[in-house]
């Protein structure tokens, strides 16, 4: 789960990061009130939960109400990367005297948390690694131990920057602590500033949290909501299903999610172009079927739809019991192609339940895929 | 011989009363593994589906000698039970989903320094057909023996896999599935190294997909470590970037992690990639000679 | 520091763990008023900082106003152990089902937190553990995990209180989080009952805080004083030096602890008995030596005074000026006979004012230690 | 050969920029030991006593290849310090006094994972004679080179006694200051690990106090592991029960680790016990025959 900006920074607030003034708006009226009571310079933020907005035209910095409220009211309802933006933050201007980068995330491959700074900040951090790694420098923390004084000076030091290493590790070390304390992935200040009083402000915030921490991480259900999952993900996500929206026209249903995104890559070596990625996961029953299909019908475009499951607890005549529930909702047809593949627990029962249905079956993945594909171009046989 | 279990393992059930637990030690039962009874706190005392249940893992070590155990609980007790496990067994496979990469973080730290072997979480286990021990969730009748080693970060498509394989006369030595988590507790590198010792096993199959660097590092691994062939399957070459498909480790994020990529690593370390099951059993036909 | 059970109380109902209400008495009258508040039956228990006051009669219980002033009049005031009771905790009575033992404290052995349970609580926990060991379960914890549920489940469950493990992990991670958070070396619940109503109550509470962590830990001035730590003990604190208090008549100043116990084993060795412990530290300052001095000659019954000094960091001469300032402050004498030995840093200018102050000088430890001995009986030869 | 330490280690002073870490610095260095450099966080690039002042124990440990350090950080401070130098360094001298038990929990936990020796804190330090190295405060001065390891949880006592010894013309192979906090870095057992395959050490002193039951359990250790004799004295036969004696760890708790119930533990393990430095100097003598 990404936040958007105003929401980590809410975060931020609760253990005392020190961020700039800000008030939240959905309107270019409000963004304008807001924006007078700041006082100015203000800068008007597109809230979406992802980067590179700076550049798509989602910041702006104003000096009048006039111009606050004609910022606000090209950024409210812009489409940036597909996210149509919701909010603007309307944020006191910082006087900037440097930017730096601080982060603290998950280091898959050592397994451990990592702190990474650079002096560098306010630019794509992922670009500046491939030109200027040296720019980037991190530490491996230690979960046991967490975040202590001699890691930030060992950050900052080199660099020249050891009169800072009190004030950012006081900084990194409530970071640190939301990190652990909110199970996040992912916290990142993209620039920490050093203003031209001295002070250190948090002036960007991103808040990754793990999913499988929701279960502990209460209080979060109104950021979920601003977030505006998609509809279909949302409703597989209530049956237990994992719903990922593609942009082709193949829909893929699938038991696992290794194999779901081996169909898929088989549909593309076929070439067609999937729909979406649809994990029905282990000892799916007819109604999560039934869901999973309603949902992957429901989406427009969608040209043809591929069932592959391999049936370890899964059990294929469930599955088979799942696709003709379908079926009998759209009185004995269904609206596209559907090619149906059914192998292991249950198999027999399940393709003689199928080949009853009006789908088509091919008895491997490989075939299946080649025929969905070729379905989706002609409309099918059946 | 065989890895991380044997036909000697005895195993117990944590979380034996719960659904899944009970369906699965029947089923790992009826493939002929070892499993001496299960745990669940409050429970001690009781029998389920004909095994003794115990109030904790160490009085069910104490009394039936299980040297293994394999977890069914919900994920917010699987970072529990996987502590208490390591306090007093050898090899744990935890078939969990949905534990928080921060307990795995933990959790990690802790059964390295305690040499325990951890499978999982969300994996579907360990199968030995040799030595008829089948502990996870993996549907016993697709294997049969023979000298393929398979480690796999997929649940259904490596059954898709061994099925084939099967279907093929390949059979396998022993199939660990160390599941998709970001943080898994047994990586590719671990199982590498545990086939290599392993007399049984003669090639070694490797069942990737995108995220992480995984596959990469155990390609350098292997380049170094690894006597025996090895191939490779990855899954996900179709996947767009930033969308994260199902398993927590699934994601293509900021470039890193693609299947092109992890390609590229390791057919440049000389290990076959194939992403087709058609394609893994002939590159494992052929390196078997 | 060890608290008062009304001290470890407060420190329980801050994280949670249930005690009974109680309130804290220093007169007679005022323990009238609390009993006939609370209502009856109360307990009237007195504040010492160490175990065995049941015995001793520290604890009455009383069912009506008259009986508890007069109850309180009785243990307020009393001596316990040479210890003043100066307060009295009034407390509701609880109807008791059944008395458990509860502890987590610093396994120095294991070098790991442990917690400890007996379903035999209320009794003579060490007594206990000579006559039935078996009655006594702990479990070592590892400081990066901290207490889990598993742990409490395998020390209550296996002695049938398997549905009590809840309510006790509950309380239990609350000691733990004391104990982590308070720098403990011993939280201590003796009995915790299970009431008649069968809830789990903190009957009695022990609470040991490092000293060691005194910088770090605030907000407990307040119960060092209510301690009333001995006079000599405050002003040696003062000092930077350690003092101990003992029995005998014979005043001993060191430096090193090590140093000062072999010093206080050779004086017993030689018939005599040691008045104090008094360890100047490494690198002490005259000052400091002048004023440990002052504090052992202050201490009432001292008849001789024994000096021994092997200098690493700390310098003879400093040493020896420290005792010339006294003898300064008794124009040129000393008030009881005093033994000196200096070696090591600064030993042969130390002796050669040493020898003009009117002190006497040995060589070796142990002519010094049979010096004083003989000294401390006959007066001394000076 | 030596113990912990030998002529080549290079010393690094953590603290060095303070009044302890500069005096000592320098009488190491008088002492023939190679301190190489210090650290003081945001003092980095001056110099102290005409060494190298680093912002962190990293930076020093690159720059000047040493392989030690010697702790002289105010309490407070003390468990940072020590995981730093665990990060970098293969032996830590904690000469701090005050760093409270639930640090030292946490630090002698994971110092033990990283194979560093810890020795302290609240300790003098290392003394070899022969190899010229002293790291800590202990006097130059009373030492000489011999055959004797001498292990202490006590300072001035040491060095009463080796001072008596090089009186006596007994030298020493290594001596180590353990300390007398309750949880140290280094125990009685893993000193004795050390003079055990120490070619120069031939007997060992070990100088204990009240408290604990690290004096017991290294009986225990000998009897089993220590091929060389072993002496030891026993510090606070006349102390009370219940009262702290100036180290956190000498204190007889619950009629525990008395002198008395030491003395009796070691002697029955054929461990010859002295009550004075006489005795201890006198028994020494005899084992070496």
């Amino acid at each position: 789960m990404d936040l958007l900006e105003h929401q980590a920074k809410q975060l931020f607030r609760e253990v005392g990061v020190p961020i700039p003034i800000g008030i939240l708006s959905t309107s270019p009226t409000e963004a304008a009130t807001a924006a007078s009571t700041l006082g100015f310079p203000v800068a008007i933020k597109a809230q979406i939960p992802f980067g590179g907005r700076g550049k798509a035209g989602g910041i702006k910095i104003v000096d009048s109400t006039e111009a606050a409220e004609s910022a606000a009211s090209e950024i409210l309802g812009s489409d940036i990367k597909g996210f149509s933006v919701g909010s603007v933050l309307v944020e006191s201007g910082v006087k900037i005297a440097e930017e730096f980068y601080l982060a603290i995330m998950v280091d898959r491959g050592a397994k451990v948390p990592r702190v990474v700074f650079s002096e560098q900040g306010g630019v794509d951090i992922e670009l500046l690694a491939l030109t200027s790694p040296d720019m980037i420098r991190s530490v491996e923390l230690d979960a046991f131990v967490g975040l202590r004084p001699y890691h930030i000076h060992q950050l900052l030091d080199p660099v020249g920057l050891a009169e800072l290493t009190s004030a950012v590790f006081k900084i990194a070390s409530r970071l640190y602590e939301l990190f652990v304390s909110r199970d996040c992935l992912l916290v990142e200040i993209n620039p920490l500033v050093k203003t031209e009083s001295g002070t250190i402000v948090a002036l960007d915030a991103k808040l990754t949290i793990d999913d499988n921490s929701r279960y502990r991480q209460h209080g979060l259900e109104a950021f979920e909501e601003e977030l505006k999952i998609p509809q279909a993900e949302l409703a597989a996500g209530e049956l237990g299903l994992n719903y990922v929206h593609l942009e082709g026209d193949i829909g893929v249903i699938g038991n696992g999610a290794g194999l779901v995104m081996a169909t898929l890559d088989l549909v593309s070596d076929a070439g067609g172009d999937p729909a979406n990625f649809l994990d029905v996961g282990g000892g799916a029953s007819a109604a999560q079927v039934s869901g999973g299909l309603r949902i992957v019908l429901g989406e427009p475009g969608v040209k043809a739809v591929l069932i592959n499951i391999f049936g370890g607890i899964t059990r294929c005549e469930e599955v088979a019991q799942g696709i003709s529930n379908v079926v009998d909702e759209h009185n004995g047809t269904l609206p596209v192609p559907v090619v149906v593949r059914l192998a292991g627990n249950g198999a027999e029962e399940g393709l003689k339940m199928a080949n009853a249905l009006p789908v088509e079956t091919r008895p491997t993945l490989e075939e299946a895929a080649k025929r969905v594909v070729a379905v989706s171009e002609t409309g099918g046989s059946k | 011989m065989s890895v991380l279990v044997d036909a000697s393992t005895k195993v117990i059930v944590q979380g034996l009363t719960g659904h899944e637990g009970s369906f699965h030690a029947q089923r790992m039962i009826a493939c002929g593994t070892q499993v001496v009874g299960g745990v669940t706190p409050g429970k001690g005392g009781t029998e389920e589906v004909g095994l003794p249940v115990f109030d904790t893992v160490e009085e069910a070590v104490r009394k039936t000698g299980a040297s293994a155990s394999v977890i069914f609980v919900p994920a917010p007790f699987a970072y529990d039970a996987i502590l208490e496990a390591s306090d007093s067994l050898q090899t744990v496979v935890c078939v969990t989903e949905g534990v928080p990469v921060k307990d795995m973080m933990i959790a990690r730290r802790l059964i390295h320094q305690k040499k325990v072997s951890l499978v999982g979480p969300n994996c579907p286990g360990i199968v030995c057909p040799k030595a008829k021990v089948n502990i996870g969730i993996m549907p016993e009748s697709i294997f049969t023996p023979g000298p393929v080693g398979v480690v796999s970060r997929s649940g259904t498509l490596t059954y898709e896999i061994v099925n084939d394989l099967t279907l093929e006369g390949i059979g396998q030595s022993t199939c660990i599935g160390i599941g998709g988590d970001p943080i898994p507790g047994t990586t590719f590198i671990e199982a590498l190294a545990a086939f290599e010792s392993d007399d049984d096993t003669k090639a070694v199959i490797m069942i990737g997909e995108i995220g992480g660097d995984e596959e990469e590092k155990a390609a350098e691994f292997a380049a170094e470590n690894l006597s025996k062939p090895l191939v490779a399957y990855i899954a996900g070459f179709s996947a767009p970037p930033g969308k994260k498909m199902g398993h927590a480790g699934a994601i293509v994020s900021q470039g890193k992690g693609t299947a092109a990529s992890k390609k590229a690593v390791l057919e440049s370390k000389g290990i076959p990639v194939a992403s087709t099951p058609v394609g893994i059993v002939k590159a494992v036909r052929s390196v078997l000679g």
